[in-house]
């Protein structure tokens, strides 16, 4: 049982009551009226997050694979369909990304001074690209979303960004359509080998329906020859590599969240870098075991890299978006690594852990941009001293602080530690490399927060700081919850994203011979481990 | 003798092919336009004489009515009307010859070797007798020609009667002098 | 034979009539009344539409008329319905930007009518002699629209060198139309695909004959290396008629290319497809890295339908069903989105050639939003970014190319797409992120027609890009010989 | 026996000739000259043709070609009027304000 | 009611608190007496609370049973294949166990920590309100993590419980964070400790790839019903702790961070850095003493660690001025000590000397914390003198605490480091896991190190209390004996120093083992190992004469060192001698002065190195990976672009390194179209050859 129909209005609603407002806005909102703009962006974002709740109560661990579906021929005469469809995995992206959604447009009311309507109308229009993504389940659909959305990101990034926005903007552009644009070449190559077959490889196909009907595609997973998934992972890989970034592709990272305007940034690193990742286990995984399997060795060194250098580029930093920024490098290595360690504990870990970058980087961002908004500098040596005139700024960016670098009872340590889990019983030279990230991590964040709150207020201009507006806290109070919910209690997302991980390690088990992990820590006991393994 | 009567027409073929070439040679070769045009004229009647050869009489003397007649005419018409302004470059020949030497040499290899294998064309009925007649009598190219034109051809003929009638309609735009257009009017209005 | 024959007919007979009437209607009324021509004209395009509609839907399968000399078919019907919808669109726009220049709009009326006729003829054609006469009449006419500007330089010159070098390649394309007589025995597009489709033939002749046949139609479509005329022609030409030809002998050519390459020579595929898959690579790289550098936006969407041809050619390189639908779909998008492009410069040229550099286009979201958001709508399909029709079209090229398993080409088609964005987003650009240093942003002229026109297009192009379904039913079931 | 081989190989000379008379020339008149070689190459080609398979159809297209060159030499004539009077000039050389 | 049943509450009190203190009074900045009345209900809540249940469990329960309370479900990571191939679900739960261990711990550090919540009443009261509260808040956090530490039921919540109290040693060292210095010490310390948390981290992992569990109880029967199949592992686990144990107890190489942190207030010091959090190496260690019992190598090297550091850092103490400074070493000689014995497989002795050394260093904290308030935060010795007079309270309670590190019998010191110095020698003499040697070599530092002690003490009160004043007239007018409040801890902990002691009374020298009841208690800790005795188990005992010779000979160590630091540094000759050393021997008195230059040694080494690393990288970054830029950058001046997009290009990339390749290609191709109609025809016609010939080459 596949998909269960129930409700499948109540998703299509979440994911175009942005667009709807839009669409609103534009042509019922003058653009003088500007107060009316921000509330009604408001209204509609924070209405969409509460409509996105009863997903997740709604939603059957048991039940079908996908859920609240809709499936609507498109374009019959090519097998393309409009399928739309959520599990568990999807609900978590889906309700993170309304909620930032709503946070950022409320961020950015006084942040956003010129041509206000049209930048809420571009993250009204982001917003039903993004969760487009993580709805469809055709292929074509799914593109479609995908690319959409870059569209309102270039223009956030462009009409609202610093000083290099045009540059950081067109290069975020640029290199997300190369990707995407090599996926779809792969997909196109699922698609014909599923049904007629490819003269490329000389491959006969399986004559199947041609679809680009994920679910269905899964089905043959399993009968695609191993070059042809290659190629294909390869194609995959670069497009949802890119997004991550992972190591060598994320030279567009720093410019695009640097350049973006605040509520840019939250949504970008909180949002568009899960779609890499999301990529990887909704289609990567599932559709390609063969490959994935061979690739493992590859990714998770790639991940290793991105863990250590994002880390130490993040300490050499002058500016804190920057550090930010590749401090995410650093942390979307973690999900990286911990997705290809290809077990439970690995894969419930990098989820949770996209989670947890969703909310304390997206906090370190809004962080970032009040005092932004307040001096118009980022560079962390204008600052200093700031703990004497923002206590409670200085408070909720400790704690964000805490949760980056995985302080236990905070988010970022049920993450790490649940992938440091999986990943060790993977390979434990990679925990142990991961690992080390844990102590950079504790470095960089640590000498940021020294150099920005302590010591003595140096700076004249930093002299008469107001501390947090009432609006302001209420941006980063809901995450900070979050933070210490996920820290102290995890459960209940642990339980939403079960029956996901089961399925997908279901689908590339078939590729992975059995005690695979088992070989890998024997190292550590080597000489007892197998008369141990006769007893038991 | 006899071997001129036995190739004769080898012999005349050979002769106008030359010729023909001859006066090709001379159009590109010529500085002056006229007498190009005119070199042109002389080889369009040896073609035309070659038509006769192979039985498309109708046609050499189409070639011989509307090339020689009409086109040249208005070539030479023009000429003058050109020339008058003395207009002939002072320099005949594009400066870029060596390349073009190499591209025509390759062309023309290219196609040489191609014409080679031309041995093995598509069988074809030798009889010029199928040129005169008309489902079965024999009658004139002309009227064959004629046939066929008028009834498979139809549509084409009448077509080329319209490309004729733009032709015409083109000639008269840019040949006209337009009052109503001073030089630069429709840039100062665009 | 019968004059019943005569009614499948009746379309290209009451276009050449309205031709000729239009013309002299404008006469008297020239340059004033050139919105009244202008609306004769699109009146007549649509009662044609009818025509074709009524000769055309109700037959199943194809039939040849007036001794095998045109084939109606639906391909002949969709591509010739475009091609009205685009010759009444040109004729909408250039309406009041002939009559801003001062030269009528009556014989420019009454050429595109008859280039129409020229192109009825090309894509109904069933001999290669009909198809040769239609492309000449085609050819000569957009000729003179080239050069109707009489007295601007430019425009003289793009019609000169357009002229010399059109004459050219149909030298060397009868050239080839000989040669394959001579090979053949015939110039019948059936027979001839039945007598190659019989005994597969690899007479080095023949083949010429095809790869010279091949040579012309690379030449009428704007493929590297037969590309040279493209850009001066389009810079130099009126800019209506820049977008006319720019997509209506465009998409008449490829159907001419789809008659030839995809029906009759289709037995030699093998033989000819590799100068094709060269030509569609170069072309498309050769356009849009070209594109790239381009100040003046007429010059640079010339540039861009050189690409679009390479796009395009793909399709005929699959050589595949799917392949040939693909090619006619996408002159169907790309026609839609390139008038559309088009109308908006007409709107912005005023004096001079303002309008046409690449500058002029500053900050005109802030003047003008709702053009500027049309706008860069148009430039998103260019790209093929979704949800616009570009996308689709592209979609179904790619998949062709890739189903035929030309992944290579693939390949270089999406980066070259994804290169593509540069150069149309530097519009964008101007018009969005550089606000800033537009001191007096360029006026744009209003003019009920061309913005209706743009409308349209925009339309068009979202309700393809959205729901190409009916679109690609009708495509995908039509089948050529 | 004088075969179409002979035809086609002197129509080819003649074909090679107007290209390079269109490539060399500088005046446009002359090469409007060129042009008509090409289309008489062409001809010539249909004629042997049309003998070699005793098929009338070679016959008539090269009636049609001969029409349209004509009309095709009515338009370059006119062009080079058009011409004359904007630039005082008939060399294709000087025709290169568009380029790039 | 069952007290220990609802165990949770007693983190959950100071946490409540800290919450409280944290965000409403500090926010709101209520006055003083709210604030030290809910920060001291948190912690006397706790402390009663905590009390009441051990003494409960011990009277209810059977002590040889940990008694474990689930509070619930706290990680659910799915399921692994572990080591054996098994698959094992990674189900951690917070959950809190009372055993004798854990009951010992909590016993002392809520007492001990409540009192100093009652110093520091007095200590902080003329700080603002503000910092009052955020003071208080911390310490009651603090308090919270260390209990979480140590009544956790598993590893991952004992590091909870070590991060949090990471967490508030960092926010409490750099409690003064106006002053860069505290705030970098505060850094230094959070991120060396991360360092031992990183070994502490793969510990927990690898403890899981091994049995499947975190769960001390499981794990733990597991690893002593088979040793002999877990000794390899055992010894990866052991090492990997004993990593995180250096790092929280400051143990060679990272103890670096302990004498800075002494930055922080001094009742701060005297609960984090002397008496509770330090120890939880030590904890954690006598906690895991299965998997040093069954790895001699692990024990080895906890063993020599230990004895290393507790010389080590005592020879550091000689030289210092700063009465912190000396009071922080001599803590890291004896957290050395505390290793030490549990390196020679004494686990019991080791938190023997937790508990004790938690009263007398507590009470030296304070005592030097009262001393530094009456100076006027004055912290150099060589300003001090003579304070007798002026403080009688703190003096005695100070010399009493002096007395018992110092090892003189009946006082609490001597019992427990007689002790281990007692173990070290009879793991020697027993040739313990035929390391004999190494351990009699260790001994023998022990006891150097115990005449150190002894000796650098008494210097420290010579220095502070005898003599006369040095600290110049006006400060000599304010010195005034602490407040009630201070006073009331010092002659708690004073007292308790004195007879702490006899807990651990070493009954076995009179024939009644019973009479040592903190080890009786605590045996239950020591889970007999399963077949094959790995030595190592309660010390064996050498002969009673020998016993009685050593403790003569470590009183006659300490005394000496008393004498010596006496002659040297009190009565009339003061400070002669030693001046005259520090002459004679100049480079030896720098090197000590200068703590072995270590800090600098790390400085140039791992920090900069760390930091250089990260420059580079930034650099390739910035340079190479994002593209060869200079390269592009200086061809592309004057490059033709209108658009500002590829003006702003700066440092970057490969993207535009290919955008550079394409601006190349673009204007080449450009060059094609040349202008004039015959050149166009050129291009036709070469195009047309080429394609032809590529035609002609594929037939």
């Amino acid at each position: 049982m596949t998909y269960d129909f129930n409700l499948g209005w109540l998703l299509n609603l979440v994911c175009y009551l942005p667009l709807i407002g839009a669409l609103l806005t534009m042509f019922f909102i003058k653009k003088e009226n500007s107060a009316a703009v921000k509330w009604f962006a408001t209204l509609i974002t924070g209405l969409d997050f509460i409509i996105a709740i009863p997903l997740w109560l709604l939603y059957q661990p048991d039940g079908a694979e996908f859920q609240f579906a809709t499936v609507k021929q498109w374009i019959p005469s090519v097998g393309v369909q409009y399928i739309f469809g959520v599990d568990g995995f999807a609900i978590l992206l889906i309700l993170l990304t309304t909620l930032l959604g709503f946070i950022s447009v409320y961020s950015s009311f006084t942040a956003v001074t010129e041509r206000e309507k049209e930048y809420y109308i571009f993250l009204l229009l982001l917003q039903t690209g993004m969760l487009g993504v993580f709805c469809s389940l055709d292929f074509i659909l799914f593109y479609v979303f995908w690319e959409v959305m870059l569209v309102p990101m270039y223009f956030l990034i462009g009409v609202w960004g610093g000083p290099r926005k045009l540059y950081a903007a067109i290069k975020f552009f640029l290199y997300t359509l190369v990707g995407s644009v090599l996926m779809l070449v792969g997909i196109l190559a699922l698609y014909f080998f599923n049904g007629s077959g490819l003269a490329a490889v000389g491959l006969a196909g399986l004559g199947n329906a041609l679809t680009f009907e994920v679910p269905v595609l899964y089905e043959i997973a399993s009968q695609i020859p191993p070059e042809l998934q290659f190629w294909v992972f390869l194609a995959f890989f670069v497009g949802f590599a890119i997004k991550v970034p992972m190591f060598p592709f994320h030279t567009w990272l720093p410019d695009a969240h640097v350049e973006a305007p605040t509520a840019g940034s939250v949504i970008l690193a909180g949002v568009l870098l899960k779609m890499g990742t999301y990529g990887f286990i909704r289609f990567s995984l599932p559709l390609l075991p063969d490959a994935t399997v061979k690739a493992v060795w590859w990714v998770g060194v790639l991940a290793v890299i991105a863990i250590i250098y994002g880390a130490l580029v993040a300490m050499a930093q002058k500016d804190m978006k920057k550090l930010v920024a590749y401090s995410s490098v650093s942390h979307m290595g973690f999900v990286m690594i911990g997705m290809f360690a290809l077990n439970q504990a690995g894969l419930k870990g990098s989820i949770l852990q996209m989670i947890n970058h969703g909310i304390s980087t997206g906090a370190l961002f809004l962080l970032v941009g009040i005092v932004y908004e307040r001096r118009h500098n980022r560079m962390i040596a204008e600052y200093g001293g700031l703990a004497k005139v923002m206590p409670l700024y200085a408070t909720f960016f400790m704690i964000i602080t805490m949760s980056s670098i995985g302080l236990p009872t905070l988010n970022g340590f049920i993450g790490e530690f649940t992938i440091l889990i999986g990943v060790f019983h993977h390979s434990w030279v990679w925990a142990l490399f991961a690992a080390t990230g844990i102590v950079l991590g504790a470095g960089y964040m640590l000498w940021l927060y020294q150099r920005v709150f302590f010591g003595e207020i140096t700076n004249e201009k930093n002299k008469g700081l107001t501390d947090l507006n009432l609006r302001e806290q209420w941006t980063l109070i809901p995450l900070i919850i979050l933070a210490f919910w996920i820290g102290l209690y995890p459960k209940p997302f642990f339980r939403l994203m079960e029956p996901t991980v089961d399925r997908v390690l279901a689908r590339v088990q078939v590729a992975m011979p059995e005690e695979t992990a088992a070989d890998y820590v024997a190292a550590i006991a080597a000489p007892t481990h197998h008369d141990e393994t006769v007893e038991e | 003798m006899d071997f001129i009567v036995s190739h004769f027409a080898q012999i005349v073929f050979y002769t106008l092919a030359v010729l023909t070439v001859a006066g090709g040679v001379g159009v590109i070769a010529l500085r002056n336009p006229v007498h190009a045009a005119l070199s042109l004229l002389w080889t369009f009647l040896m073609v035309a004489a070659l038509f006769v050869l192979r039985h498309a009489e109708f046609l050499a003397a189409v070639q011989v009515l509307v090339y020689a007649g009409g086109i040249m005419v208005l070539f030479l018409f023009v000429i003058m009307l050109v020339n008058v302004r003395g207009l002939t470059p002072d320099t005949v020949y594009l400066s870029q010859l060596a390349p073009l030497a190499i591209v025509a040499g390759v062309l023309i290899g290219a196609l040489l070797a191609v014409v080679f294998s031309l041995g093995v064309l598509a069988a074809g009925s030798h009889d010029a007798t199928a040129l005169q007649q008309v489902d079965g009598l024999v009658v004139g190219n002309t009227e064959a020609v004629g046939m066929v034109l008028y009834t498979k051809y139809l549509v084409p003929f009448e077509v080329v009667s319209v490309v004729l009638l733009v032709a015409m309609i083109g000639a008269i735009i840019f040949g006209r002098r337009d009052a109503a257009l001073v030089r630069g009017a429709g840039e100062a209005e665009r | 034979m019968p004059l019943a024959e005569f009614v499948p007919f009746l379309p290209e007979i009451f276009l050449a009539a309205a031709g000729f009437a239009l013309l002299l209607v404008g006469i008297p009324l020239r340059p004033h009344g050139t919105r009244v021509v202008s609306a004769l004209a699109v009146t007549s395009l649509a009662i044609t539409a009818v025509l074709v509609l009524l000769v055309g839907r109700p037959t199943e399968g194809a039939f040849t008329i007036l001794g095998e000399m045109l084939v109606i078919d639906q391909m002949a019907v969709f591509v010739k319905l475009l091609v009205l919808a685009a010759s009444a669109i040109s004729i909408l726009m250039a309406a009041g930007y002939l009559e801003r220049s001062g030269y009528g709009g009556g014989e420019f009326c009454s050429l595109v009518l008859y280039a129409t006729v020229g192109m009825f003829v090309m894509v109904s054609g069933a001999n290669l002699a009909s198809m040769y006469v239609g492309l000449e009449l085609m050819a000569l006419s957009v000729y003179v629209l080239v050069g109707y500007f009489k007295l601007e330089v430019k425009s003289n010159e793009g019609a000169v060198k357009y002229f010399v070098l059109g004459a050219l390649s149909s030298g060397i394309l009868l050239y080839g139309i000989s040669l394959v007589y001579g090979t053949t025995g015939t110039l019948d597009l059936q027979s001839i695909h039945d007598r190659l489709a019989a005994v597969p033939d690899n007479n080095l002749a023949l083949l010429l004959g095809i790869v010279l046949v091949a040579f012309g139609m690379l030449f009428k479509v704007a493929a590297v290396p037969f590309h040279v005329w493209t850009p001066d022609a389009y810079e130099g030409a009126p800019t209506p008629v820049t977008a006319f030809m720019s997509v209506a002998p465009k998409a008449a050519a490829f159907a001419m290319f789809l008659r030839l390459f995809a029906g009759a020579f289709a037995p030699e595929v093998d033989y000819w497809r590799v100068v094709l898959w060269v030509a569609s690579a170069a072309t498309m790289i050769y356009g849009n890295i070209a594109a790239l550098t381009q100040d003046n936006v007429k010059r640079m969407l010339a540039y861009s339908s050189i690409a679009h041809a390479g796009y395009a050619l793909m399709g005929l390189v699959a050589a595949n069903v799917m392949g040939t639908w693909s090619v006619l779909l996408y002159m169907l998008v790309y026609a839609f989105m390139n008038l559309g492009a088009f109308g908006f410069v007409i709107l912005l040229e005023s004096r001079g050639y303002t309008g046409e550099a690449i500058t002029d286009y500053a900050g005109l979201a802030r003047s003008h939003p709702a053009a500027a958001a049309l706008m860069l709508w148009f430039m998103l399909a260019l790209a093929g970014i979704p949800p616009t029709a570009g996308f689709m079209g592209k979609l179904y090229l790619f998949a062709a190319a890739v189903n035929g398993g030309y992944v290579v080409l693939t390949l270089i088609a999406v980066v070259m797409s994804a290169v593509s964005l540069y150069y149309y987003f530097r519009i964008v650009v101007q018009m969005y992120l550089r606000d800033e240093e537009a001191a007096r942003p360029a006026e744009m002229h209003r003019d009920r027609w061309v913005e209706a026109m743009i409308a349209l297009c925009a339309v068009a192009t979202l309700v393809v890009g959205i729901y190409p379904t009916p679109v690609v039913q009708w495509l995908s079931a039509l089948q050529l010989m | 026996m004088i075969s179409a081989t002979h035809y086609v190989v002197l129509s080819l000379v003649l074909l090679s000739l107007g290209v390079i008379g269109v490539m060399l020339r500088r005046n446009f008149i002359t090469v409007l000259l060129s042009l008509e070689l090409i289309f008489n190459a062409v001809n010539l080609n249909l004629i042997a043709f049309s003998f070699r398979l005793g098929d009338l159809a070679g016959q008539v297209l090269a009636i049609f070609v001969i029409t349209v060159a004509a009309a095709e030499a009515a338009i370059g004539l006119g062009l080079i009027i058009a011409l004359v009077r904007l630039k005082d000039t008939v060399a294709l050389d000087e025709v290169d304000e568009m380029r790039g | 009611m069952k007290f220990y049943d609802l165990i949770w509450l007693v983190p959950l009190f100071p946490l409540l608190g800290a919450a409280f203190n944290g965000f409403v009074s500090n926010r709101r900045g209520l006055s003083k007496g709210v604030t030290h009345t809910v920060a001291l209900l948190g912690s006397g809540l706790a402390w009663l609370w905590g009390w009441a249940a051990v003494i409960q469990w011990y009277l209810q329960e059977d002590i040889h049973h940990p008694y474990v309370v689930r509070v619930y479900e706290w990680i659910t990571g799915g399921s692994v294949r572990i080591l054996d191939g098994s698959l094992v679900d990674v189900t951690i739960d917070a959950a809190f166990q009372i055993d004798p261990l854990s009951a010992v711990m909590v016993g002392f550090v809520s007492f001990v920590g409540f009192l100093i919540h009652v110093y520091s009443v007095g200590y902080m009261h003329d700080e603002s309100d503000r910092a009052y509260a955020r003071y208080f808040s911390y310490l009651n956090l603090f308090m919270f993590s260390m209990l979480v530490l140590v009544l956790g039921s598993n590893l991952p919540v004992l590091f909870v419980g070590w991060e949090g109290v990471g967490l508030c040693s960092y926010l409490l060292i750099g409690f003064y964070f106006e002053k860069l210095w505290c705030a970098s010490a505060g850094m230094k310390a959070f991120i060396v400790n991360r360092i031992g948390d990183f070994g502490f981290l793969l510990a927990i992992f690898a403890a899981f790839a091994v049995f499947g569990t975190v769960e001390y109880t499981d794990m733990f029967g597991a690893a002593a019903a088979h040793p002999e199949h877990y000794t390899t592992a055992a010894t990866v686990i052991g090492l990997l702790l004993f990593v995180g144990a250096i790092g929280k107890s400051a143990q060679i190489p990272l103890y670096v961070w302990l004498p800075d942190a002494m930055a922080g207030p001094t009742p701060v010091s005297a609960l984090i850095h002397a008496a509770t959090m330090v120890t939880a190496g030590v904890y954690m260690v006598a906690r895991c003493n299965i998997f040093y019992r069954i790895s001699p190598t692990a024990m080895l090297v906890v063993a020599i660690i230990g004895g290393l550091t507790a010389v080590f850092s005592a020879t550091i103490g000689l030289a210092q001025n700063d009465i912190k400074k000396v009071l922080a070493y001599s803590t890291v000689s004896q957290l050395g000590y505390m290793f030490l014995a549990a390196g020679v497989g004494a686990f019991i002795v080791a938190i023997f000397h937790v508990v004790t050394h938690a009263f007398f260093k507590a009470c030296l904290f304070l005592g030097s914390g009262s001393v530094i308030h009456a100076c006027g935060g004055e912290q150099d010795m060589r300003k001090m003198g003579g304070l007798r007079k002026y403080m009688p309270t703190t003096y005695w309670t100070f010399l009493a605490a002096t007395i018992a590190i110092a090892g003189i019998v009946p006082f609490a010191g001597f019992f427990s480091k007689d002790e281990i110095l007692a173990k070290a020698f009879a793991a020697g003499y027993g040739n313990l896991n035929d390391h004999g040697t190494v351990y009699a070599l260790l001994w023998l530092l022990a006891v150097a190190g115990a005449f150190l002690t002894a000796f650098y003490m008494f210097r420290l009160v010579h220095m502070t209390f005898h003599g006369e004043f040095r600290g110049g007239e006006e400060a000599e007018h304010h010195l005034h004996e602490s407040p009630r409040t201070m006073t009331l801890p010092l002659q708690i902990l004073g007292v308790l120093s004195i007879v702490g002691g006899f807990i651990g009374f070493p009954g076995y020298l009179f024939g009644h083992p019973e009479w040592n009841k903190i080890e009786q208690f605590m045996e239950p800790i020591l889970l007999p190992l399963g077949h094959g005795e790995h030595g190592a188990e309660h010390a064996q005992h050498v002969g009673l004469g020998l016993e009685f010779g050593l403790i003569v000979l470590s009183l006659a160590v300490a005394g000496f060192g008393i004498w010596l630091a006496t002659r040297y540094y009190a009565g009339e000759k003061a400070f002669v001698m030693p001046r005259s050393l520090a002459e004679r021997f100049p480079f030896a008195y720098k090197m000590l002065l200068n703590k072995y230059w270590v800090d600098e040694l790390y400085d140039a080494t791992v920090v900069s190195g760390t930091v250089g690393l990260a420059r580079l990288l930034w650099d390739v970054d910035a340079r190479v990976v994002d593209g060869a830029v200079n390269g592009t950058r200086h061809a592309t001046v004057g490059s033709s672009f209108l658009s500002g997009i590829f003006d702003l290009r700066v440092v970057d990339g490969a993207v535009n390194l290919i955008a550079k390749i394409y601006d190349v290609a673009s204007h080449q191709f450009r060059r094609l179209q040349v202008g004039f109609t015959q050149g166009y025809a050129m291009v036709m016609v070469f195009g047309a050859a080429v394609l032809l010939i590529v035609f002609l080459v594929s037939f």
